[in-house]
């Protein structure tokens, strides 16, 4: 193709540039330096209504983002879309953010941290990752992902007087962008190897190839590529940040990062290597069966033994995305809209699991135990019911949404062909409800150590718990809806 | 564009060397330092196709890759700071506080 | 009439409810004996009035079904509540209600002041119920409910002194022995129902219908097996070699359980069974040769351990297993009217003894009561010279005794001498008859003895017991003594209605009553029978000589040892000591089976559970679980908490896959 | 009344709610408001029996789409035939019994207990019912969740272990099981149907190799619930731990959820495969009957003595399932519904004592008899039940197991199986001298008090099933009896076009149904040796 001059390009930019697509990263946008701004001129101590005002902006932006369903807008030259697949994406994520942000505040005020800074930032992740989802180009995606990830260093490593947080900023950072250089190798190679970065271009010229899996460049690329992307939504054996980062995290980002940022990963993922590599799929999704196996299997027995309960978690999230793995190794529409079904039902059940820990928690994260959960069905019937149903939505009980989604995958991989994958992840699953009933067994079976004490429960705490209670239980027994948009999403690209 | 290999293995051995660096020092500026130098063998990648290819998109992302670059460092050495500030070193080897 | 047959059942069931529910509110044992014993007698005149109507009919008529409802009816399975009645369930309801309606009344003055007077009563008519429903049904399942309910009924009745351990113990090895036999009468069910079905499209477990089948039937082969599997029910049940021991122990329960259940009734049930199915049994000549063997066996068996007993009541149980061995002796040479003959008899003379011995232990129990002692009421040790203290027990009892020793002229010898006859100069088991008459006749012999020596222990000599309660003991009220009268007339005259034809007399009624029923049988017999068999007038009256002079000798010697010189026994028994010791443990079979299958049944079992159930199985599974575990243990090691470390599995995962895709 | 079956399920539902309302203090409303519950949904569920055609259609069906998305479309479908009926009615049945028990027994979180309980129901109940394979899991798996509470909130010292086991263990199962469920729904789609209804996948003719792997998934699921012998030892522990309430509903209703299984899915399913591994299964079934017997014989803990004797009687069940013909199937049928009465009222002897003497070892009792005549009745007709005594459903169901075994191609293992019955006597009437007969020597027992009228009015019901079952079973097997015969022409032509094993056919005019032909001649090797038909006569 020839070169263009600096006067075209411009033109040429100026003419497609169409905002709408984009609207609901500009709107966060602003909103997050309106925030910046206001909290310079903020009097301490009163944070809270960023906060509130926050949350609203996430909701008007799900409105927003809503609204865009169906439609199908390309714009700067075609590196950004707006498609039912970015939508979707951009619901989770404006859901996690938006459920993570209920439950920051008392947090926050507990361990005196409470900086504004912190709603900004969060917004700022959920720009990155939107763009990660709409983007079209490699540099978009990338820019997308930076935006993300440099943010999520901040928030890892928010609560600077801690140093496990400090620890795990640090950890977070130097690791991620150690992936960032692999990713960024793998582009650089398939911008090579197909003389583009527009995803639908890639595409275009990988199809013209006669036998893609010989070119090494392209081959390379892909692989380094999605080594990126493998570190982001914590695959193995590119997961093991993840255990330490969820660990010394502020709890409200943990529960942030384990539904938002991993949605984000595979909604990038999915777009590059289902519209520009398909016809790669056999090594790819070979890759990904080898990832499945090695992260499900990985992240459920390690979480046997673990007492921390967040760590606890941070590697059943492990496990979660190797279930996660298992729809995309299939990567047929079944398995694709598992995953975006999943990662929503997930935002729910994970995020209200953590609320559940903060209000559980103490100060300076102390009362982080399984054991601390002694007697809290006695103490909190009402909360501890709620727990319940979060954690049998994650070990895939019916009627919950964590067992449809993993239908979904699963039944993914069995059309696909792949059964044993299929059974190893039952198998897996089935290990995995020995921890969650653990939770329980402290929960309902053992009697508190230490005396009758009433946590305060504030408002957005209870919205946040209400909220998560309904998005794991609903689609569990009427997921229709959800599935039929999800299988859109993926029907389009 | 002749030798564009030669470009190519340069660029493959700088990200090599980067690499490895990562996985030997102990010191988190270096480490991070070495980060940076994979990153601009990525950059030197994407020049030498670009001008090969005779497109400018490669040139383009070498830009971000900066930008990107430099606000990573400003992030990085703040929470390295942030770390300093608590444990008195940026050795990585003290960041342990965090395992099994 | 015979369309009411279904009242036979009905009326003592209704007795075990009433008393069953309210009997404890009734309280008033004339109310509730009155109940029960009302109960059985109506059906006792029900039978009467079927037997007569029989009798109206001509011979080949006498064959009457009657439906009450379908019970279980599943593909092609049918078992129906239905009542089959035929000379054979005929002389079987007499015999049943009959002598169960005198027991009763027995029963009435026997148990008098016991607590759970009415639970006895509501026993034994379920009793009741149960071994008619045995001989009436008209198939094998409604049999088998008589058959398993009979065995309920004795197991509460020997239990009925639960808090004895004795009594437990007897009770649940009775029911755990006859278990054992219903285990081979259902194997012989199925065997049967699947070979007819299976081959000829019979399906079918009604005996008339098996009976039209019969022809069908092999000799020998499936019939052999099913035959064998339906003569370890009866060995169960009837209390024959290998299944007996649990018979003597019985004597746990009260005397006339002893007398009803484990003398006249429940225990010919075999000897029924084998009867009501001699068309197959016939058409398996191994199983017939077994059966008589058996038979034999038991027979000498029981009776040399009868010989060495001092408690009255397990002589007498001995006995019975002996007497039962005679019967299954008859039924294996095919004579099976002959061993009807002897049930029946010995339905009459035994109910007497026993009922006799009962009256006994009553006096000697009032009798040691009065004198504060506590001896025991049972050991024959203790007694001696009471004939004089209670004639009318002694008489009838004296006569039973006569009776079953085999003395011409009494209801034992014509059914006894018939059976040694037939087992000499059947037409079956050749070079074998004479062996099994020899033993017949043996057994003959020692029961003679035993039995004498009974009576000579107990009604002559000096009175043992102590002195200062002799004169507390007396006869028992009327109540008591009146069936005993009975017993002992029917002792007697039972006999002449089955006269041999030699002595000729009198007509063979029984035989002629018992024709159409065995008919088939003796056809099927007379086809692979090696000659008609000797019949030779002069041979049946030698034998018939020779086994009185046999019975004779036995009771002399009862005689000179327990009457004349009375330190003979102690002499005998010094001179064998192990012998005795031997007889007097019954052999040690109990021992025997518990070393074989009872200890290692438990050991076994302790085995499984502690061994293979906790040990084998829940360790794999807790195994598996643990294995997990560990793995867990060690990976969470991985996680070092180092960066490097993260940093090289990074780079490891980036080389493999490279290595793999790239440089393959 | 076109709805009766989602209202009877779903009762209970609407039993939760109103509990919730009620303050957690006043235990008596919360008791009572249960039974209520029970008692009604009873009371609804007695038109299903009286309406019930007897024909091998399914009926009160009801049939709306639920959810449809990509490959998938399941359906709320659900309908019961004389298989399913009587075992919805069984449910309903006991479970007011059951909570009738918990009126003494249960003090401490009452609630939570009760609400369990109804929820437990709509369980069973909907797993029962279902048609649509998936609704069916959903049920099949939500009925582990209050019955892990049960277990482990409200059982025994070793409760927690217990309850995970169990879960786990079954967990395991069901969900091998699911993948199966997935792989032949996607072989559905190619065959071309459209959701997981049932029937439909009975036409659906599998190549054998692709029937055993599925059936093994499945029989590997349902074997587990049984349990088939050496998956049974979750169910001594759980019966020990559990509270008497979930016991009874443990082994009166749960477990036969898995002789359920075989008889609805994996049979007709893979017929073939069924019949591949029928041996097997008969095998397992067997050593089951012996093993379980001599392991109850010898134990301690009556309650211990029970869970093992249930392993033993499912074993029966399963042999006379696997005999693939009427007469063993409606066995297997009746000894489901015998079982859960039986042992049920089992069960609740041992909560009756337990809750007395709070003890369950069989050491510390004995000459009961004296003290509590009416509690001794009652045992002993149980206890004769249990050991199958004619007159009581124990017999009635036992005996068509063996005979229907026997006329099948299991004829050894059938005798084998025969000698069950001697070791039921056994133990059963082992345990029950040692508990009620003997001196009343301990002093603690001196002064027991006998059954109270509700503690009566509980067995009641039970003992008059015992009878009216064993006297007169009439109508259940004639209800049932359409509904097996089809399932036995089911197997059977699927298995006359079977490419693989051999049996015997059909012996013209047989007055039974296409069923009975499993008892025609054996397969040579299989005939007992003693036969030999052509016996010159």
């Amino acid at each position: 193709m020839e070169a263009l001059s600096f006067q075209q390009a411009l033109q040429q930019s100026i003419l497609s540039a169409n905002l709408i697509p984009i609207l609901p990263e500009i709107l966060l946008s602003v909103l997050a330096m309106v925030l910046l701004l206001v909290n310079v001129f903020a009097p301490a101590g009163q944070k809270s209504y960023l906060n509130y005002i926050s949350f609203f902006g996430i909701v008007v932006t799900g409105i927003l983002v809503a609204v865009g369903w169906g439609g199908h807008i390309e714009s700067f030259s075609g590196s950004v879309v707006l498609d039912n697949f970015a939508t979707f994406f951009k619901l989770i994520f404006l859901v996690s953010a938006g459920l993570a942000i209920l439950i920051a505040d008392q947090y926050m005020e507990r361990e005196g941290c409470n900086h504004g800074e912190l709603y900004p930032l969060i917004l700022f992740t959920v720009v990155g990752m939107m763009l990660m989802a709409s983007g079209t180009d490699l540099m978009t995606i990338f820019l997308g992902l930076e935006v993300m990830s440099v943010s999520l260093y901040v928030l890892a490593g928010f609560n600077r007087g801690s140093i496990k947080s400090n620890e795990a900023g640090l950890k977070y950072f130097l690791l991620g962008a150690f992936s960032t250089g692999f990713l960024l190798y793998g582009m650089a190679l398939i911008y090579g190897a197909t003389g583009t970065t527009r995803i639908a271009k890639i595409a275009v010229q990988v199809g013209q190839m006669s036998l893609p899996s010989a070119n090494i460049m392209l081959l390379a690329g892909m692989l380094l590529m999605l080594t990126g992307f493998a570190f982001k939504v914590a695959a193995a054996p590119f997961h093991m940040w993840t255990p330490d980062v969820y660990e010394g995290a502020p709890t409200p980002i943990t529960a942030f990062m384990s539904a938002g940022p991993k949605a984000a990963g595979f909604a990038a993922a999915l777009r590059i290597f289902l519209v520009a590599l398909p016809t790669m799929q056999v090594e790819w999704s070979q890759v990904f069966w080898v990832l499945a196996v090695l992260t499900m299997t990985v992240g459920n027995i390690t979480a046997l033994r673990q007492d921390n309960i967040k760590r606890m978690l941070a590697y059943s999230s492990i496990a979660h995305a190797g279930y996660a793995l298992v729809g995309f190794a299939a990567g047929n529409p079944t398995g694709t809209a598992g995953i975006l079904f999943y990662m929503l039902s997930y935002s729910f059940m994970n995020i209200g699991a953590f609320a559940i820990i903060i209000l559980v928690g103490k100060k300076g994260e102390s009362n982080g135990t399984v054991q601390d959960f002694a007697g809290f069905g006695v103490k909190h019937p009402v909360l501890a019911v709620a727990m319940s149903i979060f954690l049998f939505s994650l070990a895939g009980m019916p009627p919950t949404a964590g067992f449809i989604g993993k239908f979904y995958l699963f039944s993914g991989a069995v059309q696909k062909g792949y059964i044993w994958l299929a059974i190893i992840g039952v198998l897996n699953s089935a290990a995995s409800v020995y921890y969650y009933l653990r939770v329980m067994v402290y929960m309902y079976m053992k009697d508190s150590t230490e005396e009758f004490d009433w946590m305060q429960l504030t408002v957005p705490m209870a919205l946040c718990v209400a909220i998560a209670v309904a998005g794991s239980l609903i689609p569990g027994i009427v997921p229709s809806f959800i599935l039929q948009f999800a299988q859109q999403a993926v029907r389009l690209i | 564009m002749e030798n564009l290999n030669g470009y190519l293995i340069i660029s493959a051995i700088l990200f090599s060397i980067g690499t490895v660096g990562v996985l030997v020092r102990k010191n988190a500026i270096v480490i991070f330092m070495c980060i940076e130098m994979m990153l601009n063998a990525v950059n030197l990648t994407f020049v030498a196709l670009s001008r090969h290819l005779g497109n400018l998109d490669g040139q383009v992302f070498v830009f971000f890759i900066m930008t990107v670059a430099a606000a990573e460092a400003a992030v990085g050495l703040a929470l390295m700071i942030a770390f300093y500030n608590n444990k008195e070193s940026i050795d990585v080897d003290d960041m342990n506080l965090m395992k099994w | 009439m015979l369309d009411n047959v279904w009242l036979i059942p009905l009326f003592p069931l209704i007795g075990f409810l009433i008393n069953g529910f309210f009997g404890k509110k009734i309280k008033n044992e004339a109310v509730i004996g009155g109940i029960g014993t009302l109960a059985i007698f109506a059906s006792f005149l029900v039978s009467c009035g079927i037997l007569l109507q029989m009798i109206g009919l001509p011979p080949e008529q006498r064959v009457f079904e009657k439906v009450l409802f379908p019970w279980i009816h599943s593909g092609a399975f049918k078992a129906d509540m239905a009542f089959l009645v035929d000379p054979l369930s005929c002389v079987m309801i007499m015999v049943v209600t009959g002598v169960g309606s005198l027991i009763h009344l027995y029963s009435i003055g026997y148990m008098h002041g016991e607590e759970g007077f009415y639970r006895f009563f509501a026993y034994l008519n379920l009793f009741c119920m149960s071994m008619l429903l045995l001989v009436l049904g008209n198939n094998m399942l409604v049999m088998f409910i008589g058959w398993e309910g009979v065995g309920l009924c004795s197991y509460l009745l020997i239990g009925y002194y639960f808090h004895k351990k004795s009594a437990g113990d007897a009770a649940k090895k009775a029911f755990v022995m006859n278990r054992v036999g219903d285990f081979g009468f259902l194997i012989g069910l199925f065997t049967l129902y699947w070979w007819l079905g299976s081959n000829h499209n019979i399906w079918t477990i009604n005996f008339t219908e098996i009976k039209a089948a019969s022809n069908l039937l092999p000799y020998g082969g499936v019939v052999t097996v099913a035959t064998l599997c339906f003569f370890v029910g009866a060995t169960g049940k009837s209390a024959q070699i290998p299944l007996f021991t649990w018979l003597p122990d019985a004597m746990e329960g009260p005397t006339p359980v002893s007398a009803l259940i484990h003398a006249a009734t429940m225990v010919t049930a075999g000897v029924y069974m084998i009867a009501r199915m001699s068309f197959v049994f016939i058409k398996a000549p191994e199983t017939m040769m077994i059966v008589a063997c058996v038979g034999a066996a038991t027979a000498i068996f029981a009776a040399t351990i009868g010989t060495a007993q001092n408690d009255i009541k397990r002589v007498l149980a001995y006995s019975t297993v002996s007497q039962l061995g005679f019967m299954f002796l008859a039924m294996g040479v095919g004579a099976f009217t002959a061993g009807i003959f002897h049930l029946m008899t010995h339905a009459f003379f035994k109910a007497c003894l026993f009922l006799g011995s009962g009256s006994v232990i009553h006096a000697m129990h009032y009798a040691l009561h009065k004198g504060h002692l506590h001896d025991d009421a049972q050991d024959m040790r203790n007694m001696g010279g009471l004939k004089k203290a209670m004639p009318i027990t002694f008489l009838t009892f004296f006569v039973s005794t006569i009776a079953i020793a085999g003395i011409p002229g009494f209801s034992g010898f014509f059914s006894k001498d018939e059976i040694l006859w037939q087992a000499f100069a059947n037409p079956f088991h050749g070079g074998l008859n004479i062996i099994l008459w020899g033993i017949g006749a043996v057994a003959a012999c020692f029961t003679a003895f035993y039995m004498f020596r009974l009576v000579f222990m107990t009604f002559f000599g000096e009175c043992r017991i102590n002195a200062k309660v002799k004169d507390h003991l007396h006869e028992s009220p009327l109540v008591i003594t009146i069936p005993l009268m009975v017993l002992g007339f029917l002792a007697v005259v039972g006999g002449y209605i089955g006269m041999p034809k030699l002595l000729g007399m009198l007509p063979n009624y029984f035989e002629h009553w018992l024709e159409p029923v065995f008919a088939l049988a003796n056809e099927y017999g007379a086809k692979y029978a090696h000659s008609g068999g000797h019949h030779n007038p002069a041979l049946e009256w030698g034998l018939m000589g020779l086994s009185v002079v046999i019975a004779l000798v036995g009771i002399s010697i009862a005689f000179t040892m327990y009457v004349k010189n009375t330190e003979l026994p102690g002499k005998f028994t010094a001179t064998f000591p192990a012998l005795h010791r031997a007889v007097y443990n019954k052999w040690y079979v109990d021992e025997l089976y518990d070393y074989l299958f009872v200890n290692p049944c438990k050991a076994f079992g302790q085995f499984l559970w502690k061994g293979f159930d906790v040990i084998v199985i829940d360790g794999a599974v807790n195994g598996v679980a643990g294995v997990v575990m560990a793995f867990s243990g060690v990976f969470r090691y991985i996680q070092s908490g180092l960066i490097h470390n993260y940093a090289w599995s990074m780079a490891f995962g980036v080389v493999v896959m490279l290595g793999y895709y790239v440089f393959k | 009344m076109s709805n009766l079956l989602s209202l009877t399920t779903f009762l209970p539902v609407l039993g939760v709610l109103l509990l919730l309302f009620i303050p957690k203090d006043s235990k008596g409303t919360l008791r009572n408001v249960t039974f209520a519950t029970t008692v009604v949904t009873f009371l609804v569920s007695l038109p299903i029996m009286f309406g019930f055609q007897t024909n091998a259609e399914f009926q009160f069906v009801e049939n709306v789409p639920w959810i449809a998305a990509g490959p998938f479309k399941m359906r709320y479908f659900i309908g019961i035939d004389g298989i399913s009926l009587w075992l919805v009615m069984l449910t309903t049945f006991i479970m007011p019994i059951a909570v009738l028990s918990t009126y003494t027994a249960v003090e401490e979180k009452v609630k939570e207990y009760m609400i369990l309980l109804l929820l437990l129901e709509t369980g069973m109940l909907g797993a029962f019912i279902s048609l649509d394979m998936f609704l069916f899991y959903i049920f099949w798996e939500v009925m582990l969740i209050p019955m892990y509470f049960m277990i482990g909130i409200w059982g025994g010292k070793n409760r927690i272990y217990a309850a995970v086991k169990f879960f786990i263990y079954t967990m395991v199962g069901s969900l091998l099981m699911l993948v199966a469920l997935m792989y032949l729904y996607f072989k559905g789609l190619e065959a071309g149907f459209t959701n997981f209804g049932l029937l439909q996948f009975f036409n659906l003719n599998l190549p054998l190799s692709t029937q055993t792997w599925l059936f093994l998934a499945f029989a590997l699921a349902f074997a587990i619930k049984v349990p088939m012998f050496p998956l049974h030892t979750w169910l001594p522990d759980a019966h020990t731990e559990a509270p008497t309430a979930g016991s009874v509903i443990l082994a009166a209703i749960l477990l036969k959820m898995g002789t359920y299984g075989y008889v609805r899915f994996a049979i007709p399913l893979f017929p073939e495969a069924a019949h591949k591994f029928a041996p097997l299964i008969a095998t397992l079934a067997v050593i089951g009957i012996i093993y379980a017997a001599l392991v109850a014989m010898v134990q301690e803990d009556v309650k211990k003595l029970v869970a093992y004797s249930s392993v033993a009687h499912l074993g029966f069940v399963m042999l006379g399932v696997f005999a693939f013909n009427v007469e063993g199937i409606t066995g297997g049928m009746l000894q489901m519904i015998n079982h859960g009465i039986s042992t049920g009222a089992l069960f609740l002897i041992v909560g009756f004592i337990y809750e007395r003497r709070h003890t369950r070892l069989i050491t510390d009792f004995g000459g009961l008899s004296k003290q509590m005549p009416v509690f001794a009745t009652i045992f002993m007709i149980v206890t004769f039940s249990s050991i199958g005594l004619p007159g009581t459903n124990g017999f009635v169901g036992e005996f068509l197991v063996l005979i229907g075994a026997f006329e099948s191609q299991l004829r050894w293992w059938t005798v084998i199986a025969s000698s069950g019955v001697i070791l039921s006597a056994v133990y059963m009437l082992w345990v029950f001298q040692r508990v009620m007969f003997g001196e009343l020597d301990n002093p603690k027992n001196q002064k027991l008090a006998d059954l109270n009228a509700r503690e009566i009015s509980i067995m009641v019901p039970l003992i008059i099933m015992i009878f009216v079952m064993g006297i007169y079973p009439k109508p259940f097997i004639d209800t049932m009896e359409p509904a097996i015969k089809k399932l036995v022409s089911q197997v059977r032509t699927t298995r006359m076009s079977a490419r693989s094993d051999s049996l015997p056919a059909i012996p013209a005019g047989h007055p039974g149904m296409p069923a009975a032909p499993a008892s025609a001649p054996l397969p040579e090797g299989h005939a007992p040796s003693a036969v030999n038909p052509h016996h010159p006569q």
